[in-house]
């Protein structure tokens, strides 16, 4: 929730069109380019999961409860929970524990739910796919209407033409931004399902069930993505290859859609992705509006019954989800802009 | 390697001396060896003149010798003493021996930093305050005909050529043995350039500047230089005293270099 | 010649958007300090008419303890600032306390840590938070706490980044030449430097923080009783939103008018900082009626008659400059900064930046009149154009092969593989090495003297009449300086293609051009053949001057004559306007 | 730029894919926004079961689900009177029962339901090492016999000690009987994935984690109670169960149609108020009590400042905090409908703020509330505030469930009062006497409170030898009125169970406790 927007701000800050990289010229090494940048991002992804894992398993503990009593419900005596501590390994020292999990680990195995009788795995798999359906729409909805509209405020208050507009913008993507989720969410559901009735209230059953949610989840993205991109395009405006351009005198479309618009993608998608990892796990309050059967929802369930197995699982997959993502914009930026191959990202 | 050939004090030891220098960047299979075994030597009072083209590794050479990039072999000598092999404290010592003046006047001094400040801090890196040291502040200010009263203003209010000398100023107010000057007056316009050329000759001749000045402006080099040394892909291809380097380059580059040159005497396009 | 913006020393300027959001955050604060010393009893105490509509007595009616609803969103404005604050403060600090040490570290450890600070930024911050928050146990400080360290990563990463950036200035390392010690470079050199950027995310860092405190409260983590913030009313009031949807407004609007004033005023900040902004367009270019004060040939090419560009600031930059290049004629216009000659190029190139005004008598290139609209196809193929850096004049995200063509698939309607073809040919032409896999590389992995004899290949692909060249050698080493001169002397023996050649470097214009144009404060002063300035003969003091003070290898001057503008009888404005 | 292009154009079919693939998943055959077809219920549960093995149901949900799965050998029918589940027929003493188990009911693979089979699934709930927190509630102390008399038809069910509350004990869904090939394969059992141990009207047939659950009637069941007033409708062919919903949620469902049966929160009941269209009907559902921890070193082991706390309480006030009104009023430990509940209020300790004030002033406790009791917590805040409007300073630590457990049965010294929920399943008084009068926690027992109370058990022990009502119901009262006057307790009100049915479907409350075997589509 908080990065894209403090990032927005960033990106635009550290722009600065001169400063480039040591550049590496065509054929000066032996290794392509990609593989050089595979092994490279190898390490670290492998480092940041390393780190993941350890960090996750060794917090996860420090949370208050005793995972036994949670488990053993209200009515439990003493025995039977000191039976359920031991059942559930939690007698073990904290060492041979991790020892285990990262053995269970290595074999694709997350444990078993303490709560549940089920395994982690079929836990996430049942519901991150519910997650997924509503991050990837929403980050749909985000880059579908965040980058034309965007660009759009972008061009026409280029060279501070139309400043109401500048303003105007300003403030509309500046409130929704401000409005907590929880808030905008609500008045989704009051007026579209209670008082007009058009949309479902709630759950995931129906294809329509999904407009709500996904409305909620995306409008603060767009806000801050169109606000991002809206400040990009005034940078590229201003810079010497779109005179080149306009030199060539070519038609508007083509001089913003060819020559304006790849220039933006690299921090479109850079936030793109990181509201994509943020979705995927922060859509908690989303989930609990709309009552959709996502991981974030099934994370705090899990914190409330000390389902230590289910938090570590969940919090280790959108880790994973959050790294590869990163790797995989990273890797499409390459596609777009291979200078970003080079190690570094041209907006940082 | 460079022998001055003008009437300076004999047997006195150069202050600074290159030997093999190799600097490498990155390893494996994406090495890239930037200078491939240079030497220089530099007397004191002399001032080398290094030209190259883009990528020649003249910036690079200036960065080894003032510690900002580390050689891969060869050494480094400032009066005598092996820069590579120095310890934390010495080395810190040593850097201040050698200074460096930047090549862009807009970002070689620190925006939020009086003038005052920025001297003082070169006097004194770690009590830098003005008040401490306004008479010496004064006094670097004098070299470069700038006011005293200049002390308390910010870089802002300063052309590219005051900014310029003002840089001069905080590389001579550190009192060094050798003043490295890379590209000075590439971002130059002809007049404040001029101005500038004239400045680091006066100094030179008064205070008895030991420098290597980076350029790729021929015309330039020629102006300061006792001696010139030619950089291409890492190698250095020719060195020798100014004239006999300009009249009769040896070195089939070189000769190309010269004949580059815009309103030179070789100068043909045809 | 680059010229990078001088950033500090303008004057701050207002925005709307600044001004309205200083103007709530101020009510805020203003609330934040008032309410609680009149508000807290009827706030906190517990009546017997529990959850009561509005009434004359409660305004907004009273929550399920019989408090007044109103009283309660306004005392709550004072915790909710503070943690909101105290949350920014710890989020800010630690970040730049990590971002900035990293720096310090030796390169390896620095590169392992942005890693790591960069996979912590991709992790969802909330479910961060959440377990923070869930370690530390509900309660004020540790919600203060959790999203402060959650914030942590985003922040120290835009702070490595500044730094980073900051740290590649010239200063940053002449400091460490210094001997300046590391804790002491930051404190004096990167912090000061970044606290303009610092200041507008810290203000963004207020506005998410403020919605992520209250996310923690309505999950149940946040601010417990008896403390309330903006969050925990909403939690309370969103339970009985149905009910008695009252509640919840006015935590409602008092949470989002907090958000958008830190966001307004970071906007505002961001704004106030960008060099670009605060400039007025003015695109009207109308015909002058001065008198014309230098003469220009009415059978020329190009014809400039009483050409002024005039600043928005109201400045003149070119005052009522005349000129025209005949047919075959190559032209050189030769100046330092600010002379106003590339000003001249690009308004016959009809490229100026929006908002400076032009207005001439004639400005014309053939019959294309330059005050008027024109067609653009034979805007783009009657006059050619080359740019001073090739390596931002092409557009770092395409392959050179479409952007090469784009004139010839455009304006001349070419097919992509006719295009390409005949780019092809045209590189080749130029002795650029291996043309078709050039096409398909972008302009990074090409080198700065192949991309401008690129350029300058396109720029001849429609036959212009024209070609402008704006300082094309500036960029370039010696030999490949020389090798483009080349190709200009030869594009124009062979095509006899006019050009305008603008360049600072006499030794250059004296090369190529036939005629030259000595330019300064916007103004000609002298017109001479290109082999008069080569033999010397020249007639202007400030000539003379320009001459006596280019340092030359044919002849060591022991003092250059330093050349003062003001010493001539013209504007000395030094200010450089970008073109 | 075709690479590029290519590789996202690649990637949006891939992500629409993964869209098409995920909606058709979850999109039902039957239904839609359009309303519900009329073989179909849906109803929302707090959370996902924790087990299908109902022997081990802790939780509501738990037991929620296996009344649809597993039947009891009685059911409650209204006015606390029992009816034959799978038994006809029964009789009990104190200390032994009899139950004739009826010859047609089978188990979802046609297996007959014999004696042994009853038998067979009743020792493994009894069995200790099964772990469940209730066979005490049934059984009594000690380890009961159960034998079967497959010729008899009959199981026979010998007490350790003296128990009156056996026949109510065994209408516990958690009593549902297990068919054998559940108990060969508890792991299934326990995922719910062996349908041939199932011996209640339903199947499970889809158990999709934190998504929905779905029930399916079997066509072959027969074996329905016959209530004294037989029950309108048609049982659902499909049960529907949606976990983890948020309640205020729940209700914008059954207001726009999207949900059939389900609970509410109490502040949400008002959106029902007047709308033909809905029934709703209010429960008791957990008595809500404050407990003082009465261990050497806590406050509240002086008499004087429980009072003083019990003085300052307000049960209206507290009704309205913690839910908007509709809590039942309490008059003892137990809900007024339970048997030998003390009848009025006369008993509780008189509001006296005047009082408590003096005593209370300046003083400060601890408290550890739990985030269920009210909406976030508000009944622990209540009393916060209550205690802070007589001068007294509460810290409150405001916790989860599991948090809140863990502190009160395994840290008694971080907390010296707290708000404690007791729901009362066997709906006697003897079930909440012990919780606040057995044995403390540190010595094995469940009584968090560790004042052991040998006056209320000897009442307990009275009541449960005691071979009438009149003499059973003595002994109780006079175990409610010591705990009352000693203020061991402070009772507060009945959380309420707040079940709204959209006209077409309805649902039971006998003798006061849901039974979703009793839901029906009446329309």
């Amino acid at each position: 929730m908080s990065e894209p927007v403090a990032l927005s701000r960033a990106t635009a800050l550290d722009n600065n069109p001169r400063s480039r990289g040591p550049r590496l010229r065509g054929g000066a090494r032996n290794l392509s380019p990609w593989t050089e940048y595979a092994i490279r991002r190898g390490g670290g992804v492998l480092l940041s999961l390393a780190i993941l894992v350890v960090v996750t398993f060794f917090m996860v503990p420090l949370i208050p409860g005793d995972p036994a009593v949670a488990v053993a419900g209200a009515d439990a005596t003493s025995e039977q929970i000191d039976a359920i501590r031991h059942s559930l390994g939690l007698n073990d020292p904290l060492w041979l524990r991790f020892l285990n999990y990262v053995g269970d680990l290595a074999t694709g195995n997350l444990g078993n739910s303490f709560a549940y009788s089920t395994s982690v795995t079929t836990i996430i798999a049942t519901k991150l796919p519910y997650t997924a359906e509503l991050a990837l729409l929403g980050i749909t909805a985000v880059l579908l209407i965040s980058i034309p509209a965007g660009m759009s405020v972008g061009i026409l208050t280029r060279g501070n033409r139309r400043k109401w507009l500048d303003v105007a913008f300003g403030m509309v993507t500046g409130f929704f931004q401000a409005v907590p989720q929880y808030v905008l969410a609500t008045i989704l559901v009051v007026l579209f399902a209670i008082t007009w009735r058009i949309l479902p209230a709630a759950g995931a059953a129906t294809l329509t069930a999904l407009i709500l949610p996904v409305v909620g989840l995306s409008v603060g993205p767009i806000c801050s993505i169109s606000r991002v991109v809206r400040r990009e395009t005034s940078t590229v405006l201003e810079q010497d290859y779109l005179r080149t351009a306009r030199g060539w005198r070519l038609p508007a479309l083509r001089l913003y859609a060819r020559h304006t618009l790849p220039n933006l993608l690299t921090t479109a998608l850079t936030l793109a992705g990181l509201i994509l990892s943020g979705m995927l796990g922060g859509a908690i309050i989303i989930e609990n509006v709309f009552n959709w059967p996502g991981v974030g929802k099934e994370i705090v369930t899990a914190i409330v019954n000390k389902d230590y197995p289910v938090i570590q699982g969940i919090i280790l997959v959108l880790g994973f989800l959050a790294i590869v993502l990163n790797l995989l914009v990273d890797v499409i930026l390459g596609l777009i802009d291979p200078r970003t191959l080079g190690g570094k990202r041209s907006n940082g | 390697m460079t022998d001055s050939n003008s009437a300076q004090a004999a047997g006195s030891a150069p202050v600074l001396e290159v030997k093999d220098l190799v600097v490498t960047f990155g390893a494996g299979s994406s090495a890239v060896t930037v200078l491939k075994g240079v030497n220089a030597s530099i007397s004191r009072g002399q001032t080398l003149g290094i030209v190259g083209e883009s990528g020649s590794g003249k910036s690079t050479l200036a960065k080894a010798i003032v510690g900002l990039v580390h050689a891969s072999s060869g050494s480094i000598l400032v009066d005598g003493i092996d820069v590579g092999r120095m310890t934390g404290p010495q080395r810190r010592d040593m850097r201040r021996k050698v200074q460096m003046i930047p090549q862009d006047p807009y970002s070689s001094l620190n925006p939020r930093r009086t003038i005052g400040q920025t001297l003082a801090e070169a006097i004194d890196p770690v009590r830098s305050s003005p008040m401490l040291h306004r008479e010496k502040i004064e006094y670097w200010l004098s070299t470069i005909r700038l006011d005293a009263d200049v002390a308390s203003r910010y870089p802002h209010e300063f052309s590219g050529g005051q900014r310029q000398r003002i840089a001069v100023a905080r590389a001579l107010a550190v009192e060094p043995r050798l003043i490295i000057a890379d590209e000075i007056t590439s971002a130059l316009d002809l007049s404040v350039q001029a101005e500038l050329l004239n400045l680091v000759g006066r100094l030179r001749r008064e205070l008895d500047l030991t420098m290597a000045f980076i350029s790729h402006d021929l015309d330039v080099v020629h102006h300061v230089s006792d001696s010139i040394m030619v950089l291409y892909n890492g190698d250095v291809v020719e060195a020798g005293s100014v004239d006999a380097v300009y009249q009769n380059p040896q070195d089939p580059y070189t000769r190309k270099l010269i004949d580059s040159v815009p309103g030179g005497p070789g100068f043909d396009i045809g | 010649m680059a010229k990078t913006p001088r950033t500090p020393g303008r004057r701050f300027r207002w925005t709307p958007g600044l001004l309205i959001g200083v103007v709530m955050m101020s009510v805020m604060v203003a609330i934040a300090v008032v309410a609680p010393l009149f508000l807290t009893s009827s706030a906190e105490t517990l009546t017997a008419n529990p959850s009561q509509g509005p009434s004359a007595e409660h305004w907004l009616g009273t929550d399920d303890f019989g408090r007044d609803v109103l009283a309660r969103s306004l005392v709550a404005t004072r915790l909710t600032l503070l943690m909101t604050v105290s949350t920014t403060i710890m989020a800010v600090v630690g970040g730049i306390a990590i971002g900035t040490a990293v720096w310090l570290a030796p390169a390896k450890v620095r590169n392992g840590a942005l890693r790591l600070i960069e996979a912590a930024v991709a992790y969802p911050s909330l479910i961060f938070a959440l377990l923070i928050a869930a370690i530390l146990g509900q309660g004020t400080w540790s919600a203060v706490l959790a999203i402060a360290i959650a914030s942590i990563p985003a922040f120290s990463r835009l702070t490595a980044n500044m730094a980073a950036s900051i740290s590649q200035r010239n200063y940053v390392s002449t400091a460490r030449l210094l001997g300046v010690p590391g804790p002491r470079i930051i404190t004096r050199h990167l912090l000061p430097n970044m606290a303009e950027p610092l200041l507008i995310l810290t203000a963004t860092v207020f506005a998410t923080t403020l919605i992520e405190l209250s996310s923690l409260s309505f999950i149940g983590l946040g601010v417990q009783n008896p403390e309330y913030d903006f969050g925990r009313l909403l939690n309370e009031a969103l339970v009985n939103i149905y009910s008695q949807p009252l509640q919840a407004v006015m935590p409602s609007i008092m949470i989002t008018v907090t958000g958008l004033s830190a966001m307004l005023i970071g906007d505002g900040l961001a704004a106030a900082s960008d060099p670009r902004g605060g400039r007025r367009h003015r695109t009207r270019r109308q015909a002058s009626e001065l008198p014309a004060s230098l003469r220009s040939s009415a059978d020329a090419l190009v014809e400039v008659d009483n050409l002024t560009i005039t600043a928005p600031t109201g400045k003149e930059l070119v005052k009522g400059l005349s000129l025209s290049i005949r047919a075959g004629e190559v032209v050189g216009l030769v100046g330092e900064s600010g002379s106003g000659k590339s000003l001249t190029a690009m308004s016959i190139a009809g490229l100026l930046p929006e908002e400076l005004t032009v207005s001439a008598r004639t400005l014309r290139v053939g019959d294309l009149d330059l005050l008027g609209r024109n067609d653009p196809r034979r805007m783009a193929t009657e006059i050619g154009l080359v740019y001073q850096d090739p390596g931002t004049t092409f557009n770092p995200a395409l392959r050179m092969g479409s952007q090469l063509t784009e004139v010839s698939r455009v304006h001349l309607k070419e097919s992509r593989t006719t295009a390409v073809a005949k780019m092809v040919k045209a590189l080749a032409d130029i002795r650029i090495t291996r043309p078709e896999s050039r096409m398909k590389q972008y302009p990074h992995q090409l080198s700065g003297g192949m991309l401008q004899r690129a350029m300058i290949a396109t720029s001849l692909v429609s036959d212009p009449k024209l070609i402008i060249a704006d300082e094309p050698t500036t960029a370039l080493d010696v030999t490949v300086q020389a090798d483009v001169l080349r190709q200009f002397r030869s594009i124009n023996r062979e095509r006899g293609t006019a050009m305008l050649f603008i360049s600072h470097d006499i030794g250059v214009v004296q090369a190529l051009c036939d005629t030259v144009i000595v330019m300064n404060g916007g103004k000609v002063l002298e017109r001479l053949t290109g082999a008069d300035l080569a033999k010397g003969n020249v007639k202007h003091p400030y000539t003379k001057a320009l001459l006596a003070a280019t340092p030359s290898m044919s002849e060591r001057k022991t003092e250059l004559v330093a050349l003062r503008s003001d010493a001539f009888n013209l504007d000395e404005e030094i200010e450089e306007v970008s073109p | 730029m075709n690479t590029a292009r290519s590789v996202l154009s690649a990637s949006a079919v891939a992500a629409a894919l993964l869209l098409t693939s995920c909606t058709t998943g979850t999109t039902p055959s039957a239904g839609g926004s359009t309303g519900p077809s009329t073989d179909t219920v849906r109803t929302a549960l707090n959370s996902d079961p924790t087990t299908f093995n109902a022997a081990k149901a802790n939780a509501k949900d738990d037991y929620e689900v296996a009344r649809f799965l597993y039947d009891t050998v009685v059911r409650r029918d209204a006015d606390g009177k029992f009816v034959g589940g799978l038994a006809t027929d029964w009789s009990a003493t104190p200390t032994e029962a009899s139950l004739t188990i009826r010859s047609d009911a089978t188990c979802a693979d046609g297996t007959a339901i014999t004696p042994s089979i009853v038998a067979q699934s009743l020792n493994y709930f009894a069995d200790p090492a099964t772990k469940n927190n209730f066979g005490k509630l049934v059984f009594g102390p000690g380890q009961p016999t159960i034998t079967a008399d497959d010729a008899a038809g009959k199981v026979n069910i010998k007490l350790a000690q003296p128990w009156s509350e056996l026949v109510g004990g065994l209408t516990l869904a958690q009593t549902g009987i297990i068919c054998p090939a559940g108990l060969a394969d508890l792991d299934g059992l326990a995922k719910g994935s062996v349908p041939a141990a199932f011996s209640g009207p339903y199947t499970l047939t889809k158990a999709s984690h934190g998504v929905t659950y779905e029930m399916t009637l079997r066509s072959d069941y027969k074996a329905w109670p016959k209530y004294a007033k037989a029950l309108d409708g048609v049982p659902a062919k499909t049960v529907k169960l949606f976990p983890g919903v948020n309640k205020t949620t729940v209700a914008n469902q059954l207001l726009t149609s999207e949900m059939d049966v389900s609970d509410i929160a109490p502040a949400d009941t008002q959106r029902f108020d007047g709308n033909k269209d809905y029934t709703v009907s209010t429960v008791p559902f957990a008595g809500i009590f404050v407990l003082f921890n009465q261990r050497p070193g806590s406050p509240f082991t002086d008499p004087a400042l429980r009072k003083a706390v019990a003085q300052v309480v307000n049960q209206q006030a507290f009704n309205a905090a913690a839910y908007a009104g509709k809590g039942i009023a309490y008059n003892s430990i137990v809900a007024p409908t339970v048997a030998c509940a003390l009848p009025d209020n006369s008993k509780l300790t008189k509001e006296d703020t005047a009082a408590a004030k003096a005593v209370l002033e300046g003083k400060s406790f601890k408290m550890v509330g739990t985030t269920s009791i009210g909406p976030n917590g508000a009944g622990s805040t209540y009393l916060q505030e209550a205690l802070r409007a007589a001068g007294a300073t509460l810290d409150l630590k405001l916790v989860d469930n599991g948090t809140w457990a863990t502190m009160t049965q395994t840290k008694p010294e971080t907390w010296d009062l707290t708000i404690q929920g007791d729901a009362n399943f066997v709906g006697t008084v003897a079930a909440s006497l012990t919780r606040i009068a057995g044995v403390p926690t540190e010595k094995g027992g469940r009584n968090i409170g560790g004042a052991e109370n040998a006056e209320v058990l000897a009442d307990i022990s009275t009541a449960q030898n005691a071979s009438d009502n009149a003499a059973r119901c003595a002994a109780y009262t006079d175990a409610q009125t010591s705990i009352l006057a000693d203020n061991d307790i402070v009772p507060l009100v009945g959380e309420p169970q707040i079940v709204v049915q959209r006209a077409g479907f309805s649902i039971q409350a006998p003798s006061g406790i849901v039974d979703y075997g009793t839901l029906r589509i009446t329309k």
